[in-house]
């Protein structure tokens, strides 16, 4: 066994820190605290979505709907709790009951969670569009203070980043039912013959999901001030890669919270870092794919490495 | 110029969106062609333009941050939501970055804007069938992508036209999203299971694919606007040959990027610009066809550049 | 064949909802129009059963396996076909040939990502979709190129009153049909799908297997985008969007196990149906796109579900 | 049994369980009660492991009746089970997989009293594990994860287990470590616990049951004190007429020539039986696999294999598990009769049908899914599909695990007149027994060939001689 096969959070920890000299160097005004946040306050929601997949992740699903879930979060945040805070909080309190069940429905009927959740991204999708056929509302003005706070030392974004992976990393990784939780991934049948009810792990892990992809939403519109219906549509693909780049695995529950943060921060900085390398606009679309792939080639590389000696 | 000297050492960057499209490449030609002649002119010191991957207002949001970051001295913004970017933007002025938005334009008061009046061009479009067509009938609608500000916006001005002009009814409702193959497939789909259309009214991009659906179909060609660009109006012309076809095409000209350009460089060298410009939108008639035709490059969208002395002239207007 | 056996196979519950859309529709207009509708759906569901069948393939590979580049293979293969025939007569063959080459181009770059750098399949082909969409742009600027008028023609004609496309369509269905049925190639697929390193131990070249299902996604995809831009008179940069899901949902509303080992040619089929009809259907009745949306999704879980319990009590 | 009334665990009465006409378990009466320890036998697919899953409350019964003492549940009356197939978490540590198992461990610190607990039961089943508590499951190999499998099944877990049910836990363990697990059992039964005990391998029934329960086609054919039996005895109850030793003897005609030498050391001749012998884990499974892998291509098709695998570990390595029983067989063979890359579908079943027979795989058609069959006529189909080809070299990597005595001996018998006809067989096994019966055999100490035995060398304690020779040299 290798070092790196057991620390699997060095790996993502190294590529953003070698990501982040570059920016510091191509960029030094990034490196300041003005520069920290510009750089990644946008990627809290992100950060956010990313622990909301890898819930789904861990139990061997996956979540194509999740864009589409944080979008309609984040109308409902611009909207109802904007202006009736207390009917907006129980929608939202639906809404993560809803993806509870939706867990409970898929393993009860033993559901492809891939397609039920391309269906229900059609669904999240429609009901955005019911609440906000144009984009508007207005974020309450306490999230837009919360997310445009200035704490000592470190900006919002770091510290919220730092909060974000400390709270989930005791949530699944320390705490008994947050182990029991990846053993449901690593295998269901065993968690099932040791007493445990499937179904409910089921909807408790989509529940934490709906949990956090609603935070993500609010947090989106905190720092949005607004909302719209296809407002974090691209979440549901970057959600996914930013838990694969964090070192998590598609199956077998290997998934690490503090990797997708750091996934998630990574995939900010990446393409940040390439609109301060100034491509031609030809090919900054390209350029954004090319780094995903080197980033996950040097995970490779390493990995190889570490398996050598 | 008096004002030449105050703005050479400021770098403007346009920050865009989307690329999808033809209308967006125009756009951003336009705007490479202007900027690239206003630094060799030493007018500004950049003149850099940015892409998202996806349309998406957070991936726009992240960028304008990047740009402030880079030290960029005005932003030239044409934004995937008029709200969403909002933060962004706040940002970017107590930045003191001068921000000007054209196209999709944003709602940040401190934030100039170069609004086209899209409901006024939903409505024109529905004056314009009236006139043609006094006894009126039923009316296709293809509308562009949903949930987005441009989309509600033309069509408000649509319903708001046909509640004017009551001889007219919307039997039929579908989403193109701005693009001839998606049109197509969705005014294929619903076809059928309408009766006879003598009007259709569109949002630009959309009108090629929704002729060829009815022609698929079998139907007699209702009268379509259109929207610009090279396919509808060479398709447009073809039909006037063989048939007397008459229309009426419009849009907003993608090189309104290049006035905004000039605006943002009015405002950095001090010139005092009211928020909120207005930019006429971009009328082809049966009688400028060919002209239009004749300057609009092969597969993409009729256009008109905006020079300095434009700009000047808008905000005099404005005034 | 008895009827409740006919609801055992998974691929059944995919043509009966597009039965269902496509009769609800015409409903409203009592049956006026159903040959309209019906031309409509075989020429729209051609292009995604083409994608679809290709999407199959891979899925059937197991799970993890999936080709998001799609919608850019077709746009890049049409762009890039387009480009050359410049609509001149006489070029077809020349832009299939061109069409079909980006195809395996992309095929081969999307395997070789997955095979020496061991990524994901999704990462792979989401991050070198990014860089076909670039190479798109940068070859043509999003410029919208006319198809030669025999290409055009061909690809909206119609053939013993079916359209073109659909034909395609169609012996595409087939010959993907006969390969898994009855080819050593299908059965090795299948078994790839159903545990890879099974597979390997029992003698099947699983990486050839594999490279070559990614090879075929992509060429099929390239070959949508050439009929697309040809049948839609240009091909444009965001014309294959609307594909990367819409490949995904017909392979599964089509019966095909995400788990892999496991596909179904004729749902694919039905599913495409159904996807053109089911919008046709609610536009018709003039649902908004909310509406639209929130039925879609419901439809679609409410087949999967009833696929998917059918077969556990069969 | 009125002699411990008191102390019954689980009573089962008439117990039956039927999967459609298949009736895997056809009225089963019996009762588990403290210190019993029962060893359970009988052929592939006798109902061994679906008695344990009724038992556990893994499934429910047909009809019949299951009462526990202790209990509503098989949980709640500290019943516990160790299953045939493992089924620990591989992505948790060993200590986690404890937790899964403990509900009640909770709160912070669970984790510390939960590695204290697992350590103290491997440290008191299997002195000289050399598991650590945070090892990943998944980083073990497959013995140690049995092993901690067993490990979890003993440890007390709040409660303290009454009854534990193994099923073929030795399946993976070579001798010294199933001896210390068998030491563990009859200790268990001495305090108080009882055991419900399964296994092909008869000299470990005979050596820690106290009662041997004989189960046949999903009845209870016989059940007696141990001491009742003999080993024959015990086999003819079974069902199969088996010679009392496991050699087949037959004088070895000459020695082909050598088709196979590695940079290891590893050698074989042509009609050659090559057993790989030594500890488990020391390498053998992956010498096997890297040779196998290096001879055969993942890219490059081929119409007859140079060498084909036998997968001792099913679920992993051997089974396609959508297919019928025929296609799963017929694998090995598709390119081989094949026309025009088309599959010949009458080849196909003629051979299907052929091995069927010839192997006794227990099913009525070989249109069945694999996973209708019991997990040694799965293996059996796994031969088959090894056989059925033509390739000169055979790999077996365990292959009987979990095999029961009367089919493996038919499987030697194929293996030999296979090898007579000139092929070579490649035979990792972690039964000694087996090996012995090879014609050459190659002990692994630390992924190294430690001896090379020919002829009269190869016996048990030659292979356990080269096996440990380290730590007697030390
Ligand atoms: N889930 C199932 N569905 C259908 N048949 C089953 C199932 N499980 C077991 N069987 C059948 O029940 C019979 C008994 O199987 P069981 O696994 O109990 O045998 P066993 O005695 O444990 O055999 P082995 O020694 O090979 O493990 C077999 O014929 C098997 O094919
Ligand atoms: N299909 C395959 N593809 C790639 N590698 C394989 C394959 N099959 C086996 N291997 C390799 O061969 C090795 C042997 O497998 P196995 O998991 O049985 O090891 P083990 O049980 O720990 O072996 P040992 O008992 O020899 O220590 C594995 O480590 C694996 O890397
Ligand atoms: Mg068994
Ligand atoms: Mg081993």
């Amino acid at each position: 066994m290798n070092f790196l096969a057991r620390h699997r959070i060095i790996l993502p920890v190294v590529s953003l820190a070698v990501l982040l000299a570059a920016t510091f160097y191509m960029q030094p005004r990034t490196m300041s605290y003005f520069g920290l946040n510009l750089l990644f306050n946008l990627a809290v929601p992100i950060a956010l979505a990313t622990v909301a997949q890898m819930m789904i992740i861990m139990v061997n699903d996956i979540d194509l709907s999740l864009g589409a879930f944080v979008s309609l979060a984040a109308c409902v945040t611009a909207t109802f709790v904007n202006d009736t805070p207390v009917l907006g909080l129980l929608i939202l309190l639906a809404l993560v009951l809803s993806y509870a069940a939706l867990g409970a429905l898929i393993h009860a009927l033993e559901l492809p969670a891939i397609v039920v959740t391309l269906g229900m991204s059609f669904v999240w999708g429609g009901l955005a569009l019911f609440i906000l056929p144009s984009p508007g509302g207005q974020s309450p003005e306490w999230l837009r203070a919360l997310m445009t706070v200035k704490p000592p030392f470190a900006p919002m974004a770091v510290v919220a980043a730092v909060i974000i992976s400390v709270v989930t990393h005791l949530l699944i990784v320390r705490s008994g039912i947050g182990t029991v939780l990846r053993g449901v991934g690593g295998n269901a049948r065993s968690v099932a013959r040791a007493g445990w009810s499937v179904i409910w792990l089921k909807a408790l892990a989509y529940g934490l999901a709906g949990l956090f992809g609603v935070l993500a939403g609010m947090a989106l519109v905190g720092l949005a001030t607004s909302a719209d219906a296809n407002i974090a549509l691209r979440y549901t693909l970057l959600s996914i890669a930013g838990v694969i780049l964090g070192g998590g695995e598609f199956t077998g529950g290997k998934v690490s919270p503090t990797g997708a943060v750091i996934g998630a921060l990574t995939l900010t900085l990446a393409a940040s870092f390439l609109s301060f390398m100034r491509l031609s606009p030809d090919w900054q679309i390209g350029a954004q794919g090319a780094i995903l792939i080197l980033v996950l080639t040097a995970r490779l590389i390493f990995s190889r490495k570490g398996a050598a000696t | 110029n008096s004002h030449m000297a105050e703005t050479s050492d400021k770098r403007i960057a346009l920050s865009n969106n989307y690329a999808g499209n033809s209308w967006r490449q125009a756009m951003l030609q336009t705007f490479k062609e202007t900027g690239e002649e206003a630094v060799s002119d030493g007018m500004v010191a950049a003149a850099d333009a940015y892409t998202t991957s996806e349309n998406q207002a957070t991936e726009q949001a992240a960028q304008i941050q990047n740009m402030i970051l880079q030290g960029y001295d005005a932003i030239v913004l044409n934004a995937a939501s008029p709200t969403a970017l909002n933060g962004a933007v706040k940002e970017a002025c107590d930045a003191g970055v001068t921000v000007v938005s054209f196209d999709g334009i944003v709602t940040e008061p401190c934030a100039w804007r170069i609004a086209v009046d899209f409901a006024a061009m939903g409505k024109e479009q529905v004056d314009y069938l009236a006139t043609r067509l006094p006894e009126g009938g039923n009316l296709l609608e293809i509308r562009g992508l949903a949930g987005v500000f441009v989309d509600d916006e033309i069509s408000k001005g649509i319903h708001e036209g046909v509640a004017e002009n009551d001889q007219f009814e919307i039997v039929g409702s579908v989403h193109g999203d701005w693009a001839q193959d998606v049109a197509q497939k969705a005014v294929a789909g619903i076809l059928p299971s309408l009766p006879q259309v003598v009007g259709v009214v569109t949002q630009g991009g959309d009108g090629y694919g929704t002729a060829q659906a009815f022609k698929a179909a079998g139907r007699d060609t209702p009268l379509i606007v259109l929207g610009n660009r090279q396919d509808e109006l060479q398709w447009w012309a073809d039909q006037r040959d063989a048939s007397d076809y008459e229309t009426l095409s419009l849009s907003i000209a993608p090189g309104v990027a290049s006035l905004a350009f000039w605006v943002a460089q009015q405002i950095l060298a001090g010139e005092d610009v009211p928020k909120d410009l207005t930019v006429p939108f971009l009328k082809i008639t049966q009688d400028s066809l060919d002209d239009a035709l004749a300057s609009t490059p092969e597969g993409s969208v009729a256009n008109v550049s905006y020079a300095l002395d434009d700009a000047k002239q808008v905000i005099a207007d404005a005034k | 064949m008895t009827p409740l056996n006919l609801l055992a196979k998974p691929w059944i519950w995919s043509w009966l909802a597009a039965s269902a859309a496509f009769g609800l529709t015409l409903g409203l207009t009592s049956g006026r129009g159903a040959g309209e509708l019906a031309y409509a759906a075989l020429s729209f569901g051609a292009f995604a059963a083409i994608v679809g069948l290709g999407q199959m393939l891979v899925i059937t590979l197991g799970p993890g396996n999936v080709d998001l580049s799609i919608p850019a293979t077709m746009t890049l293969a049409a762009t890039l076909a387009l480009k050359a025939m410049s609509s001149n007569p006489g070029t077809a063959f020349l832009g299939l040939g061109i069409a079909l080459g980006v195809g395996v181009a992309a095929g081969l770059a999307n395997y070789a990502l997955i095979f020496l750098l061991r990524l994901p399949p999704i990462i792979a082909t989401l991050a070198a979709s990014l860089v076909y969409q670039s190479f798109a742009i940068w070859s043509n600027r999003g410029l919208r190129i006319k198809p030669p008028a025999g290409l055009a023609d061909f690809a909206t004609g119609r053939f013993l009153g079916l359209p073109n496309v659909a034909w395609v369509g169609l012996a595409l269905a087939i010959v993907v049909w006969v390969v898994l049925e009855r080819t050593v190639w299908g059965r090795m697929l299948l078994a790839t799908g159903q545990n890879l390193r099974v597979a390997r131990l029992a003698g099947v070249p699983v990486e050839l297997v594999r490279a070559t299902t990614y090879v075929l996604v992509a060429v099929f995809a390239s070959l949508a985008g050439y009929l697309l831009a040809s049948f839609s008179g240009g091909a444009a940069l965001n014309m294959g969007a609307e594909y990367l899901l819409m490949s995904i949902a017909v392979v599964v509303i089509g019966g095909t196990s995400i788990a892999g080992g496991n596909s179904n040619v004729p749902g694919v089929w039905g599913a495409a149906l159904f996807m053109f009809l089911v919008v046709s259907m609610l536009n018709s009745y003039g649902a908004g796109a909310g509406v639209r949306n929130v039925l879609t999704g419901t439809i679609i879980i409410a087949i999967v579900i009833a696929a998917s319990t059918r077969r556990v009590r069969a | 049994m009125s002699d411990h009334e008191n102390a019954l665990i689980v009573t089962l009465d008439q117990a039956a369980k039927h999967f459609g006409r298949l009736r895997a378990l056809d009225g089963v009466s019996l009762s588990v009660a403290a210190g019993d320890c029962i060893g359970l036998v009988g052929h592939n697919g006798a109902g061994k492991s679906t008695l344990v899953n009724l038992i556990n409350g893994g499934l429910a019964p047909s009809s019949g009746t299951i009462v526990f003492s202790g209990g509503d549940t098989a949980h709640v009356a500290g019943v516990r089970s160790v299953f045939q197939e493992l089924s620990l978490c591989p992505n948790l540590t060993v200590a986690e997989n404890l937790k899964i198992s403990h509900s009640a461990l909770k709160g912070p610190g669970w984790r510390r009293s939960a590695r204290a607990e697992i350590r103290a039961s491997l440290d008191e089943i299997f002195p000289d594990h050399g598991i650590s508590a945070d090892a990943q499951v998944d980083m073990l190999s497959i013995a140690q994860r049995q092993m901690v499998e067993i490990a979890i099944g003993f440890a007390p877990r709040g409660t303290q287990a009454r009854l534990v049910i193994l099923d073929e836990p030795t399946s993976s363990l070579d001798e010294g470590i199933a001896g210390q697990l068998l030491a563990h059992i009859r200790r268990f039964c001495a305090s108080g616990g009882a055991v419900v005990f399964i296994s092909h391998m008869l000299g470990e029934i005979f050596k820690v049951a106290s009662r041997i329960i004989v189960l046949k086609d999903g009845r209870i054919v016989d059940e007696r004190a141990s001491g009742a039996f003999t080993r024959q005895g015990l086999v003819d109850v079974m069902g199969h007429v088996a010679p009392e030793s496991a050699q087949v003897a037959g004088a070895r005609s000459d020695p082909g020539s050598e088709i196979l030498r590695t940079a290891q050391g590893l050698a074989a001749r042509k009609g050659e039986i090559v057993g790989l012998s030594g500890l488990a884990g020391h390498g053998q499974a992956e010498a096997l696999a890297h040779l196998y892998l290096s001879r055969s291509s993942a890219w490059r098709p081929r119409k007859s294999p140079e060498v084909v695998f036998v997968a001792g570990d099913r679920p992993r390595d051997g089974v396609l598990p959508l297919w019928s029983i025929l296609c799963n067989i017929s694998i090995s063979v598709l390119q081989q009769t094949a026309r025009r890359g088309l599959v010949n579908r009458q080849a196909e079943t003629a051979i299907a049908a052929e091995w069927k027979s010839r192997i006794g795989v227990r099913t009525d058609d070989v249109r069945n899914p694999i996973l209708s069959l019991s997990g040694g006529n799965q293996q059996k189909v796994l031969f088959a599909r090894a056989l059925a080809s033509q390739a000169p070299l055979v790999i077996m990597d365990d292959p009987m695990r979990g095999v029961d005595v009367g089919t493996k001996q038919d499987v030697y018998a194929m293996i030999r007149a296979e090898a007579a006809n000139g092929r070579t067989f490649l035979w990792y096994s972690t039964e000694t027994e087996e090996v012995c019966q090879c014609d050459r055999v190659f002990v692994f100490r630390n992924h190294e060939i430690s001896a090379e035995l020919t002829g009269v060398d190869i016996s048990e304690e030659k292979i356990l001689e080269a096996s440990f020779a380290m730590q007697e040299a030390s």
